[in-house]
């Protein structure tokens, strides 16, 4: 266990986590500093159309794995699944309402794609090689969560959530999916030549583009946290820290049900393990406006976001690699 | 210059609620509005702003509508029904429009 | 708080117009204006949205203009002037300022 | 639908005083306004365009405050206090508003 | 015309066609992925950024080209013609309105640069070498086509065009023509010292950005469409079509004439085949309000646009190297 | 002398200086070129972050000089007394009230980051290596000419400053400077190993995002300066220009006390030279309402600002060679 202290120390000062907690700190200290929405936006799209291509180029590279139709299928049940977990821990742990557990459950049955992108990064600088697919299956995570905590809602809740058809359409055609998934698509059918035609663009200064991303990411869920300190009860804050893990657990035993390879395994960890913070925001606005969105947006981007960033997956990498690798 | 009498209502709603609204807008019958951006502001619900977000969950928009006095109901009626379990405000204001035959 | 009664006029025109209404307006002698972005809208001639555009062909902008009552015919007679063959709205509410003096 | 008299302030002012004046506001217990982003300006100081500014000196945002008529005047005494100084325009429109127990 | 074909499969599975029609696959599925405008004109200042100056320097290597005057009076003729032709075909095969065909002829007298810029990397990836100073024909091939415009409805129409002084000097002086002509003058003198300095920021990555801003003009035209489908009749399809490629004909014939190399021959070609989307539609908007934009913004953006870029060039390369290569 | 001539030649031909000239040029004709407000911002956030890093990690490299802590009062030292300097030069060369003279002083004893910039390259091309930490001092130079302005309006106006508590921390916290001082740290504690991870992204294409962003600098400062002819008299625009030039004579005799290498005193004799037009400017129209913008803006980015670039930093690079040097 020595490797995983080195790795996770190494993790903190990598300049991806110092950056973020800049922003963190630039925003305890009421500094002006801010990224305008519309560069916030394009690095974000940027951040999807590179490792969506990527997915599809290795996809391309390595042929179709026979465990990736299984890969999606797991995913999907994941997140369906995970939301109920989170439910009767939040209930458990915490005196929030139905309404408000049931949209916190949500966003962990969903997936924060940087997380994944980091995660990527540290197993690229750990020597694993996972699986390009696992792009495919974040895509497939981010929306099954959402029907599953307004199924909560129905179930458990006086209120009913505002199923309207619209949404389930836009929430699988939202923004983000659409071009992950696009991209995915592109890398695969181009495989290496594209690759060579953009790979300038989308490889080396991906990760100085992600710094400036997490100095972002820092400066909101710094703003939030400042502004939602009073919502932050000793149970959400355990919650917080305690549903990665347990998430991590499942994506663990999935991953290895699966066969995958141990960078395979540190994915769907990570995958399981974070929490959304764009689409699931969203569809909880529309759906359940009465859910309360600063201890969503808190507990997902305040408290979840860096514990994965910073602690989370240094250990899912060393879980990974004592069980699945070699 | 010959202007006509007519209301201008203001809607401040989510962004992730504007296409709904339009929707609504149009099922009423109302065809005619502007979107504003919004920067930023304060309510019941806390402050927020749009610096540095990336998704849409947070922002909002302001909703003119400028139609005539008969149609200020039946515009209330649908913007009321979107809004109804949503933040934001509507309001009304009388003002006065030129080339009516527009409305 | 002592205030002074006045008049908005606000005009929604495309975005290529905008330099040639707000030197009429300069013309006329209002030098006193706000131009507000507009993200979205629908009319007459259909919808329209901001997002993704490249050129400056699609948009439009709202153009605000607070003047004392009596400069309000000569405001609308220029803004008609540039208005009169294109899409958009002029409208006029009543209102009162601070600082009079500067209107 | 029923609606209720109410006021509408919009204040000018320069991006740099907004949280001054907003500070302001939620110390005269105005707490709910929506702050709406300013493309390009006129008046006694000259023009500007928001276009290339890197800066937050030269910029402006219109910062609107619906209140309940009572309301208007503490809120037009905190508003001026801080635009005193500054340049800026502050002007106030009757209105109706749905759901007035938000005001 | 094996080398075509292949040529032309090759284009269409070209990353560059794939981001382009996701765009439009997005848009039709009604999608909320959009780039914010901001990023959007980001893209394309860098567009007109990089190619102006490669243009520049690329005259500055090669020395001028006794042609390039000729090119250039060649290029503004075309400009003020083309539309002429494009009215008779559209009074002929449609039933515009007089102001509605003068409009859209004014769009397929002048030019876009984008698909200028994909003509350019169809060459270059086919071993053409197209003579640098193309850059400043595509320049002056803007405007003409809009007096040309206006010139016919006062000729044929009963309304006049609102042709105020400020209107040629605003068509002139527009910013993608001033950064365009700048960024090649700039080239041209600080050539091959210049390039060095700024070439891994306009050459590297240009492929990239290149994508993004097709998916964006994908998301656009694809939108266009989907609102505009009432005013598509068959015969304004078929003039979409047919205008590029009588254009492009004439491009041929030009560039013959003037004794191009083929890869400058394909750029005349192409030049003369595209339409405008973004200068004349402004230009119009101010000068001929009563013009129905739809009509000529689908025509150009959604028709003409991607019949170029997936046919047209592939058609155009083949042409070229038939007729005036080796 | 000779190579001045020839390094001062070579300066003004580089892409950088001569994009700033397609800027103005641009602005003066009236042309609607324009880079979108966020995409300006992010071009800055981009100097900003990668000038800040590459200073950390050249610190690390080197190592804390001795005279770290000693440049970095002497530029706090300076930021402070320039300010009286310009003051009384003001007073004496032009007829500004007060106010106005001393808001204009502020911004001279603070500093421009792209004239800072440009001087580095410029340095750079000359091979030299300038004192990584000239960054850092960079960054204490921007504040405390600000406090000296209003301490000069409370000594000799009748007006006084509106000196809130709120000021003095928005200045000090404000977004460039934490964002510069952040990176640097950053860069500082992540080393060659940061480095390499992000030199992709801020090292190869600076150059490139250099020249876009003194694009749009040239039309802010031209569009400024059509603007505000109307202000500008002979004695203002001497001053414009006499003031650098003395500044620069401060740094020179600082950066030799201090035993800087040539680079560091042709930094720091740019420093003092150049006038701030972003963090002075909102500091002023916050605490000095009264003070007319378009003077001190248009000396600053208008006058002084062009002077540096153009002319300053090559003279300033010869003096610094000559005295400094071998
Ligand atoms: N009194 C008001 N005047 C203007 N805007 C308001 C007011 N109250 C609320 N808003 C806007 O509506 C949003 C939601 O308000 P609330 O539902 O009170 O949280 C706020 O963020 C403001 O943008
Ligand atoms: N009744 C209305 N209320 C508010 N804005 C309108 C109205 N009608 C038109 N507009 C705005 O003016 C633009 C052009 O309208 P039109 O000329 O009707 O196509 C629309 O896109 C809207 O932004
Ligand atoms: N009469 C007016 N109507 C609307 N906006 C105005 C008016 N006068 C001034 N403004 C706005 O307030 C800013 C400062 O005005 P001033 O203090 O007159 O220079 C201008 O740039 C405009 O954005
Ligand atoms: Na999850
Ligand atoms: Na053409
Ligand atoms: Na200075």
């Amino acid at each position: 266990m020595d490797g995983t202290l080195a790795i996770a120390a190494n993790n903190l000062t990598s300049p991806i986590i110092l950056f973020f907690i800049l922003g963190v700190a630039a925003a305890f200290a009421r500094s002006d500093l801010s990224i305008p929405e519309a560069i916030a936006k394009g690095l974000s799209i940027y951040l999807l159309f590179a490792i969506g291509f990527k997915g599809g180029v290795s996809v391309a590279d390595h042929g179709i794995d026979t465990t990736l139709v299984l890969s999606l299928l797991a995913g999907m049940v994941l997140s369906f699944l995970l939301p109920v977990l989170a439910f009767a821990l939040l209930r458990g742990m915490t005196r929030l309402s139905t309404i408000d557990a049931a949209a916190v459950a949500g966003h962990y049955g969903s997936i924060s794609i940087v997380t994944f992108v980091a995660a990527t990064s540290v197993a690229t600088s750990a020597g694993l090689n996972p699986e390009g697919y696992m792009v495919a299956v974040a895509a497939v995570m981010e929306a099954p969560a959402i029907l599953s905590a307004l199924w909560i809602v129905a179930r458990f809740g006086k209120q009913s959530a505002d199923m309207e058809e619209g949404l389930i359409r836009e929430i699988l055609l939202n923004g983000s999916i659409v071009l992950l998934v696009g991209a995915f698509v592109i890398g695969w059918i181009t495989g290496d030549e594209g690759m060579q035609m953009i790979a300038p663009f989308i490889q080396a200064p991906f990760q100085g583009v992600l710094c400036l991303f997490l100095l972002d990411m820092g400066l909101i869920a710094g703003r939030g946290l400042r502004e939602a300190r009073s919502v932050l009860t000793p149970g959400l804050f355990a919650f917080g820290v305690i549903m990665p893990v347990l998430g991590a657990g499942f994506g663990l035993g999935t991953g290895m049900l699966l066969g995958l390879s141990p960078g395979g395994v540190l994915l769907f960890m990570t995958l399981a393990a974070s929490a959304s913070y764009i689409a699931v925001p969203a569809a909880m606005r529309v759906a359940l406006p009465e859910a309360n969105p600063s201890i969503y947006l808190t507990l997902s981007l305040g408290i979840t976001f860096p514990f994965n960033l910073t602690l989370g997956i240094p250990i899912y990498l060393a879980v990974a690699n004592a069980l699945a690798g070699g | 210059m010959q202007t006509h009498k007519a209301k201008r209502v203001d809607i401040i709603i989510e962004a992730v609620m504007e296409k709904r609204l339009t929707n609504a807008l149009h099922k009423a019958e109302v065809t005619g509005y502007t979107v504003l951006p919004v920067l930023a502001g304060s309510g019941r619900s806390g402050q927020w702003t749009r610096e540095g977000e990336i998704g849409r969950a947070g922002g909002m928009v302001n909703v003119s509508c400028i139609v005539r006095p008969e149609r200020v109901d039946p515009l209330l009626d649908a913007a009321f029904a979107v809004v109804e379990r949503h933040i934001g405000v509507v309001s009304v204001v009388d003002c006065e429009v030129l080339r009516a035959e527009r409305f």
